[in-house]
């Protein structure tokens, strides 16, 4: 058994979890708000990045901000639709209308990219790196350290800048950051911009290392849910924690037990941790 | 809300009403085909219905079956067990004389008592699951696509042919893999032939990156890696890719049928020097000189504008099998038709002389190729 | 200048659910002026003061005008009247428990013309206003005490540039020393020019800083007039004053 | 309206109810249709519990609907229990493992509860794919016709187990009716609506939470139990979101806390899905839409649309659909 090269896929696949739950973490922590199209909003950015490279024949890199933008949108309409609920923080329906935006992308996107499976290939999807007995490509290297940026970047921008102050207060306390003089609709709407971004982000660099599917989004939730619910909610460094310790049990279960039971015992040890300290969770809300 | 449940029952009425039409000694003879139209199966099971219907205008060309024309009913069954029972349902109720299902096997095993209850015949095109024939949903079953044990046979010689040692499994977790799996071992054992199992690796259906388990495997250093994954769309064109890309050492053979050209036009040239085996070439001897196969052939590219694969051959034999059993008994009715398929054989089928198990089994010949510039090609008889 | 009044309520009525807690023809405070609203609980105090910012945490039915300067603020939402300075330091919970005083304090708004009669404090000046705060300048704003938390509130209104502040119960849970403390420092901000709308419960203290006196009954304005005036007032003096009032 | 006379009025409304199929025509494909819409209404009910009266969204009611469905089959295929030993053997799994899943969940509100309820579901839709004891992912099979020797009943068609079915789905509304009325009920609606006055009023809002949940899992476990008879084949499918969304649908779709509205819900659904059909993408298009529409922009459901006909309703039918104001 090749521990070092578990070690490497646990790492990448970890910082790749990461990346794909730190939108959902950040609307959850300043909004409080669940989406439960998460995955199908992945799915929306892989293919979008997929349509510029491969149909439209634009860059790799140009296609990424392309998704970004596409990621936006959907977050600003969903955000427009769900004002309403979002201010009245009826989590009820809001978990049930996100579940129902989940469908209309999974539904448009098939009729709009087909479902049969595709491959988004990269200029650093295509580079192996052979290191001794380690296997490794250059997009594999990408996923980490842009997660690892993303991260840095965005808790240097909650901590210390002041549109960080500005959602940090939103997330505490809505009516007083009303009396504070902050425009909160706006917030929301950033927050949920954000979220689209984000999740497009990943799903562009992520999404090259696996074929893509229109009916995909769904072990996304899974990962995402696991990292948000483990990482504190709504906690950034916890996120980062937790998708990267999630990506190491995936990793080293698969290699010591079975790939086939990885997610299920990852949802296992996530209901234990929540039976053993269920108030532990609620971490400081704004992301810290 | 009185008036709400009055409307919906209504328009519900309304349309039941509408549904059966009479049955009249010229009207066409109704066929029912359900396969998943959507989702990540759905091209595939489009294909497939788009050569059933190539093969009902054949059949129709030389008049039909007891001089009445075949229609095509086709539902999608969402790859989902609860929607295929509502289609096939609907169909029952539309009046058909037979229905041509089956690319899930839990979606075939949920469909069998309900279309049996019926007293229609049910033909199962492509689920693999052994206990289709069983007798528990449908005592009349009847299936085309080979089952687990047929496959094991192959494959257990191509392993023993090569000499292979050191053999690695990377096998889906459900029924079809660990069974696919079981029946090479058991064909193995059977040959007596001595062999080191160097690496399982169960994954579940819809995994999509392999690495973990390639690391395993990779580590084992295996003559030959057994891949079993009917995820087509997904799974197996993404472990064929990873594979390569991970410097698998030694073979990659991928089970019976689980690499269609669909699978080698997603897994790009990755797919070069894979190994499997499969039961039907469009192409390809006996098929090519095959009279009925290149009508077949020519009449999918004419309407569909698509070469057929063993999916869509496996379709179109099963309707040509039942108007072939109709039109020889002059009957619609079930049992006879169904007693005549089982244990029968069928000449100037699309492969040729088609003959069925008493369980209702296909008997098929496997062929091993291998993929050559992302083309499949065969391997020469001896093998 | 003097007369003209900073804030202005006309016909302002609230109504939770059809039933009218607030209905004001008219109230006008003007520059430099300390006006103190008094009444018993359920009087309609703290609804005045929300409805004058749009504010609440409930759902309320909010109509007539209210005048900044003059101008009509409100079609604007909460958000939008604090920007054109109507801020209200609200009840019970008044700021951010999970930030710092430091980050509490820092601006949320980065306009820096203010226009007329407006002026944003430093930093530094409410430092001096209050120098508990800059000892604990790192702590969390869960850590601080009622009066802290007090101060608190009213320095981070300052840092927004307040044209008009609203007070809502200054005093509620504080020791008797402080209340004094709170409202002397209240007062001391109305004669270095700011105008400020006070709501308290504690008649006998607020009556001691304020010009003018309201007193509120169920929702309606039943008196009115200078401080000095309104201490003589009995239904002032009975209710609220208690029988020693001279 | 009298008390008397509503009796009265319901009692006849459910007798007509039982002749639905037979004034649609009757066919084979009405019967199934009439069949399928009673079981996943009865599977809705239990979830409609949760979702109106304790606010709270429960992701693992699939999973009761699977522990229903399981049991039948093992206990009427292996065991060779007759349906009513199944139901009451379905039931008493479904209690079980809601009393597991209760306590586990007892402390967490809105979406951590709902974020582990459907991890339970995940693990349990793992767990009955992979898990030879309950078929792995061939499933169970040769689960036999619904008969009752005792009564001298036997179904072997939608047509025969109709009625049964519609017992059961008059028996689940009685059941959630009388929850409403009764003082669970009303505890399960100030828990919801305002925690800090039931705890004064000296309601316990975690012992009443797992009351209701002890109540509701039963409901839609035994829909599962007809579930599994009908089809006479059960398989891990039945954790697929699919039921999940459509139980989600039916009980918010027309509006919140009306005691036919997850029936209306499930009947609107099926027969989009049955005889209106678009083909699965388009579908997926038109239930997301109307999901995120009726809750985005018609609080109360889609009921609020014909907010004039309501308040005639109400009138005469105020014990059945009387609408609660949801929380503001």
């Amino acid at each position: 058994m090749n521990l070092t090269q578990q070690l490497v896929n646990g790492i990448v696949l970890g910082h790749a979890y990461a990346l794909i739950a730190i939108g959902w973490t950040v609307l959850l922590g300043v909004a409080r708000l669940v989406n439960f199209g998460h995955g199908q909003m992945y799915m929306l950015g892989a293919f979008v990045t997929w349509y510029g490279v491969s149909r439209l024949g634009l860059p790799y890199i140009v296609s990424i901000p392309f998704a970004m933008l596409a990621g936006v949108a959907v977050g600003f309409i969903m955000q427009r639709v769900m004002l309403r609920l979002t201010l009245k923080q009826d989590l009820v329906s809001i978990m049930i209308v996100t579940l129902g935006f989940g469908y209309v992308l999974h539904g448009a996107a098939a009729l709009t990219f087909g479902s049969t499976g595709q491959i988004l290939e990269t200029p650093l999807s295509t580079q192996d790196i052979y290191w001794g007995d380690l296997w490794f490509t250059y997009q594999d290297i990408a996923i980490v350290i842009v997660a690892i940026l993303f991260f840095a970047a965005l808790k240097y921008t909650i901590d210390r800048t002041r549109i960080g102050r500005l959602a940090r207060m939103v997330a505490e306390d809505p009516q007083l950051a009303a009396l504070a003089g902050i425009n909160v609709k706006r917030v929301y709407f950033g927050v949920f911009a954000f979220e689209g971004a984000a999740v497009a982000l990943a799903a562009a660099l992520v999404a090259p290392r696996t074929p893509i599917l229109t009916s995909m989004g769904f072990d996304e939730v899974i990962v995402t849910f696991v990292v948000v619910v483990l990482g504190g909610i709504g906690s950034v460094t916890g996120s980062y924690l937790a998708g990267l310790a999630l990506g190491l049990f995936t990793a080293f279960f698969g290699a010591f037990v079975s790939p086939a039971y990885a997610t299920a015992a990852a949802f296992a040890v996530l209901i234990a941790v929540l039976v053993v300290r269920p108030g532990g969770l609620a971490v400081s809300p704004g992301g810290r | 809300m009185k008036a709400l449940k009055t409307l919906a029952a209504a328009t519900l009425g309304a349309f039941v009403l509408a549904g059966p039409a009479l049955a009249q000694a010229q009207q066409p003879v109704k066929v029912g085909v359900i396969f998943p139209l959507s989702g990540g199966a759905g091209p595939q099971g489009q294909h497939v219905t788009q050569a059933i219907q190539a093969m009902a205008s054949i059949i129709n060309e030389s008049g039909g079956v007891m001089g009445r024309q075949i229609e095509i009913l086709s539902r999608d069954d969402e790859s989902t067990p609860a929607v295929g029972v509502s289609r096939a349902n609907e169909l029952i109720s539309e009046g058909v004389s037979v229905i041509i299902e089956g690319w899930n096997s839990p979606v075939t095993l949920a469909m069998q008592p309900v279309i049996n209850r019926a007293g229609i015949l049910d033909i199962t095109a492509i689920s693999k699951a052994d206990p289709i024939l069983s007798g528990e949903g449908n005592p009349l079953a009847v299936r085309l696509n080979s089952s687990n044990s047929q496959d094991g046979a192959v494959i257990a010689k191509y392993i023993a042919d090569r000499k292979a040692k050191k053999i690695a499994f990377l096998t889906e977790n459900d029924a079809y893999g660990n069974g696919a799996q079981e029946s090479i071992e058991a064909e193995l054992k059977k040959i007596n032939y001595e062999y080191e199992k160097v690496a399982e690796e169960k994954f579940p259906f819809s995994q999509a990156d392999f690495r973990v388990a390639l690391t395993n495997v990779r580590a084992a250093n295996p003559d030959i890696t057994v891949a079993i994954n009917a995820n087509e769309g997904l799974g197996m064109p993404a472990l064929i890719r990873q594979a390569k890309q991970s410097r698998l050492p030694g073979q990659l053979v991928t089970a019976v049928g689980t690499v269609a050209p669909s699978v080698i036009s997603v897994a790009g040239e990755a797919a070069n020097g894979v190994v499997g085996a499969d039961i039907y070439f469009p192409d390809v001897e006996p098929f090519a000189s095959n009279e009925m196969n290149k009508k077949f052939v020519a009449k999918t590219k004419e309407m569909f504008d698509y070469t057929p694969d063993k999916y869509m051959a496996l379709g179109a034999a099963a309707l040509q099998v039942w108007a072939m059993a109709a039109n020889e008994l002059k009957t619609l009715d079930k049992e006879p038709i169904a007693k005549r398929i089982r244990g029968g054989t069928f000449d100037g089928t699309i492969f040729g002389k088609m003959q069925f198990g008493p369980n209702g089994q296909l008997m098929s010949d496997h062929k091993l190729f291998t993929i050559e510039d992302q083309k499949i090609v065969v391997r020469s008889a001896s093998n | 200048m003097n007369n003209r009044p900073v804030l202005e309520a006309k016909d302002l009525k609230v109504a939770y659910g059809g039933n009218l807690a607030l209905d004001l023809p008219h109230l006008a405070v003007r520059e430099r002026e300390l006006v103190g609203v008094v009444g018993a609980n359920g009087a309609g105090k703290s609804t005045l003061v929300n409805g004058l910012v749009g504010w609440s945490r409930g759902t309320p039915k909010i109509s007539g005008k209210v005048l900044l300067d003059g101008r009509d603020i409100s079609g604007l939402p909460t958000h939008e009247r604090v920007r054109s300075g109507l801020l209200l330091i609200p009840e019970g919970k008044l700021v951010f428990t999970q930030m710092t005083v430091e980050e509490n304090l820092s601006s949320t708004s980065d306009e820096t013309d203010l226009g007329q009669g407006r002026r944003r404090y430093s930093t530094d000046e409410v430092y001096g206003l209050f120098p508990r705060l800059h000892e604990r300048r790192h702590h969390l704003g869960s850590q601080l005490s009622g009066g802290e938390r007090q101060m608190l509130g009213i320095a981070r209104a300052l840092r927004l540039g307040p044209r008009a502040l609203l007070l809502d119960e200054p005093s509620i849970g504080l020791a008797p020393r402080l209340v004094s403390t709170v409202l002397d420092t209240v007062r001391s901000l109305v004669d270095s020019g700011l105008t400020v709308l006070l709501v308290e419960q504690n008649v006998r203290a607020a009556i001691e800083v304020v010009d003018r006196l309201v007193l509120l009954e169920r929702g309606r304005i039943i008196a009115e007039g200078p401080a000095a005036d309104m201490r003589d007032d009995p239904r002032i003096a009975e209710a609220y004053l208690g029988a020693h009032v001279a | 309206m009298s008390h008397g006379m509503k009796t009265i009025l319901l009692a006849i409304l459910a007798v007509l109810g039982f002749f639905v199929p037979m004034i649609l025509g009757g066919s084979g494909a009405v019967y199934a249709a009439c069949v399928l819409i009673a079981i996943f209404a009865v599977m809705s009910y239990g979830l409609d519990m949760i979702v109106s009266d304790l606010g709270e969204v429960s992701l693992a009611h699939t999973v009761f609907f699977a522990v229903g469905a399981y049991t039948t089959a093992l206990l009427s295929a292996s065991a060779g229990f007759g349906p009513l030993l199944s139901l009451a053997g379905a039931l008493l799994m479904a209690l079980l493992v809601a009393a597991l899943l209760g306590l586990v969940t007892l402390q967490l509100r809105e979406f951590v509860f709902s974020l582990v309820t459907y991890a339970v579901a995940v693990v349990a839709a793992t767990v009955a794919q992979n898990w030879s004891f309950l078929g792995g992912s061939d499933g169970l099979r040769g689960i036999p016709a619904f008969e009752i020797s005792l009564l001298g009943f036997s179904a072997r068609n939608d047509r025969e187990l109709w009625p049964v079915a519609y017992l059961l789905l008059l028996a689940a509304i009685y059941v959630v009716s009388s929850f409403r009325r009764s003082r669970l009920g009303q505890a399960a609606m100030m828990v919801h609506l305002n925690p800090r006055l039931a705890v004064t009023s000296g309601v316990d809002p975690q012992r009443t939470r797992l009351q209701v949940f002890l109540l509701s899992a039963p409901i839609t476990a035994s829909a599962g139990w007809l579930y599994a008879y009908q089809r006479a084949y059960i398989s891990a499918d039945v954790l697929e979101t699919y039921f999940l969304i459509l139980m989600l649908t039916a009980v918010v779709v027309v509006g919140r806390r009306l005691l036919l509205g997850p029936l209306v819900g499930v009947t609107l659904i099926l027969v989009q899905e049955k005889f209106f059909s678009f083909g699965g993408y388009v579908d997926k298009i038109i239930l997301g839409s109307v999901l995120i529409l009726t809750l985005s922009f018609l609080p109360s459901g889609l009921v609020g649309i014909f907010a004039p006909l309501r308040t005639l309703f109400a009138r005469r039918q105020a014990p059945l659909g009387k609408p609660i104001p949801e929380r503001s």
